[in-house]
């Protein structure tokens, strides 16, 4: 890993998951998916529109905070992330709070936010969770915040794609209800993540290392991406790519 | 009207709702309705809540929350919130945004309830027993959809730029805010200044306008969102959050801050 | 792109949904639409229409009208729309106006359908067979209340005042343009003229945009709304209102119309 | 009548009916019914607002074509006005089209615009018809493009509190769903009215006569509303008053 970090791998395998969108929207506190999408927009010849909670060149949402709900609804938004503070095998995620006995529960996080809804609506959701432990992979969640797919026929146009951790990325099989373990990032291992996950997921005798970002995408990344992410998270970028706004 | 007031115009039990941290929150009105001791309040965030709701539940005015989030965002969790709902403070109406944005509306239309996609198979479903599952009647096969009853807010209390000489006030492009007071019997509003314009006479600023007829109270509060930021015009005061943040992790750090920032702040003036 | 390939986005078919006089109509397009001889649409009016709608019918370009009204105002009965109901050019689905917001919002929402009050013991009610009654599941006692289908459309046309170099357009107060849009698969829009600015970059003028996320084609159309006026900017053309309406009393006066003014008007160009 | 005119006596009338409204609204083509608004509005000592739908100077509506209607719903909208091409003696009203068969009907008007719902939403719907013809007021509407109320326990907050026609005011006697008889207007007789009405109505001995306007009024409204409707109605107030706008 000498020649990129683990955010610029992050950031180029969201890019690469997100390849063919037409419309890709970020939430709160999201700088690795911004920087991710904005990234797969540059390399998308003008096909693809991003919209950055938070940025002002980058976000055309003018009809209130219900239009991102209305655009999921309508069909438009492609793809969306989201995270927990728990996910379990079956893809059910939690961001309400663990322990206890809900609503008192033992730790409690801000709420579920939109995901009860754009989970359900956005067909390539990615759940995206930099802790790779077994305190958030867990066998089961104690709250749904928003369920995995059931396959049971109800209306359900969206749903996870899979789950990129500092480890690894998992596709969602919606089939049979499971991750299946496709790539392990590099500098990690298959029993790293076996470890570290709380859930089963399904594992090839052979997984794959992450693809690494090339150096036009890392170019690219720290030329023009960069500076664009830095508009609405200039920390982030400060810290990350050394650069401020463009 | 100065803000104490407007905060007075809201009487014990009233149910508010309240925007998100983004769209303008009434602070220095938070700050009256904690000294004036309103108690009782059905708070509703739309669809979320920040300081302002940490803020009322810290001082015991809250006997009930209904959002999709509480957070203090950069600045980490909501310290009153979370040991409010530990200690049984406040009933807990948990919502995923769409929801309450959707109940929001269907008040607005007056209407009795508004259908949502989503939910299905939640515990946000489960732990909400007022939210009904019916079967859609325009589908051939059997497709379950959630019916939410509207949320009918007796305030909708938010700070805006500004008010014009009419009694319109400026929103922009934050439509939640039209929402929430077409929704509620009367929106109360704080804002940075009276304007001599006429908001409804330029297609531009119409376009951005709350209309008079739904207003109740305006007060004018230079700086009235502080320490939070109001839309791009002042950002939020990192300091001062920091500080909050600290000081609420324990009750007597969050009792002291009030003192300091909110009742001593209010005498010396 | 011009006024005439917009019009060939325009399949055969397609379920179009169009605003009312005071909106912005898009008559330039209207008659592309007619030269190109497209047949078998589904005008939905939001909630009514007045010229556009009868030209089109008069041309034979609609098979099914929904609409609350048609009629040329203050000239008097939109003279193709009669005649054509007594011909049985078209199906007329009679609505009221809230009902095709309503369903138009229900598109835009992403629901199947959305409820309604009023409408009860109404032969609008009873002539709607894809409407449907339900209880209210919230009401203790018996409460029925409508609940209409969304409206979804192929495509939203209209005219507005400019689009920016974006391909944001600008629509100001007239909200009823972006339910439309956000229903319908895309938005096709006619303007004045493209100017260059960022309607996104101001937060007065953002308040009243359209974004290009919903529009598939805009065409710059002087003039567009011609013989109507656009909002206040141009006052219609009385003079050739009353021509119109005088002419297409009959189905030979509306044949002479459509020959001088929008057969041949675009071949002398 | 030497002293003030039938479009006067129309005025002072509605005026006095919106009496203690705190919103009143006017649809498209309805320049008496906004004179009158705007008279009532004269003399509320600023209680009321009046929005006349296509003025500049009194129409705060801003938020779409759907805002007036949703006014309605919410309950602030105290007043309207509907008409009728056929108006029955149970208050039904259709705006839709007579004889022959629906959809093809003999004669075919606009269609049913917002009464379908406002008639059941305002609480105080002023119907108002100038014409008083046996054409009009029939027995039975052929088409019912808004209800009359049906007293059946149904979600109903409004409906007509009467019928205002050149000849005469009806009131609308909600629990027996019958018109009253309740004024005739200057230069009109009780005759009159019965030879011109299609439907059954309740006649008392003696109907008094509709007030007429007194001098104030009639001041107020050629000083003031005339000027003031003449914004939006500009051949009516030239017509009526010769006036032109303020």
């Amino acid at each position: 890993m000498a020649d990129f970090n683990r955010h610029e791998l992050l950031i180029a395998t969201i890019a690469r998951l997100l390849d063919g969108c037409r419309l890709v929207a970020t939430g709160a506190a999201s700088p690795i998916p911004g920087a991710g999408a904005l990234l797969a927009r540059a390399r998308s010849g003008g096909r693809m529109r991003v919209n950055v909670l938070g940025s002002i060149r980058n976000d055309f949402l003018c009809d209130g905070g219900v239009e991102l709900f209305d655009l999921a609804a309508q069909g438009r938004l492609d793809a969306f992330f989201l995270g927990g503070g728990q996910i379990d095998g079956q893809a059910n995620i939690n961001l309400v709070g663990a322990g206890g006995s809900y609503p008192q529960t033992d730790v409690r996080w801000p709420g579920s936010f939109g995901s009860g809804y754009l989970y359900y609506l956005v067909p390539r959701v990615i759940l995206f969770r930099e802790e790779h432990t077994r305190r958030v992979m867990v066998p089961k969640v104690d709250f749904v915040s928003a369920a995995g797919p059931a396959n049971d026929g109800t209306y359900r146009p969206g749903g996870p794609i899979g789950l990129l951790t500092n480890l690894c990325w998992f596709a969602f099989d919606r089939a049979r209800r499971r991750f299946v373990l496709e790539t392990v990032h590099p500098g990690h291992s298959v029993e790293e993540v076996r470890d570290n996950t709380g859930f089963d997921f399904d594992c090839p005798d052979d997984v794959p290392e992450t693809a690494r970002p090339d150096p036009a995408t890392l170019t690219l990344l720290r030329d023009t991406i960069a500076r664009e992410i830095a508009e609405t998270y200039p920390r982030f970028a400060a810290q990350i790519f050394g650069v401020s706004a463009a | 009207m100065d803000v104490d007031q407007l905060a007075g115009l809201i009487p014990d039990g009233a149910k508010i709702a309240v925007p998100p941290d983004y769209s303008g929150v009434a602070i220095e009105a938070t700050r009256a309705i904690i000294r004036r001791g309103i108690r009782g309040l059905h708070l509703v965030c739309v669809p979320v809540s920040g300081l302002q709701a940490d803020m009322l539940i810290g001082a015991g005015c809250v006997a009930t929350l209904e959002t999709s989030a509480v957070s203090l965002g950069e600045y980490g969790t909501a310290p009153r919130f979370v040991a409010g709902l530990k200690g049984r403070a406040f009933r807990m109406m948990d919502a995923t945004c769409p929801a309450i944005h959707a109940a929001i509306q269907a008040a607005g239309k007056g209407l009795p309830f508004m259908p949502l996609r989503g939910l299905l198979g939640s515990d946000l479903l489960a732990s909400r027993p007022d939210w009904k599952v019916m079967d859609n009647p325009f589908a051939e096969a059997a497709d379950p959809i959630v019916l939410l009853p509207a949320i009918r807010p007796d305030i909708a209390l938010f700070h805006a730029p500004y008010a014009d000489r009419n009694g319109n006030v400026f929103i922009g492009r934050r439509r939640e805010l039209v929402a929430m007071a077409h929704a509620a019997t009367t929106a109360l509003v704080t804002v940075e200044e009276i304007r001599d314009v006429d908001l409804l006479g330029a297609e531009e600023t119409a376009a951005g306008t709350l209309a008079g007829a739904y207003i109740g109270g305006i007060a004018v509060a230079p700086r009235g969102a502080w320490p939070l930021n109001l839309w791009n015009i002042y950002a939020h005061d990192e300091t001062h959050m920091r500080q909050y943040a600290e000081m609420a992790r324990t009750d007597e750090g969050f009792t002291a801050y009030l003192d300091r920032f909110v009742h001593r702040a209010a005498a010396a003036e």
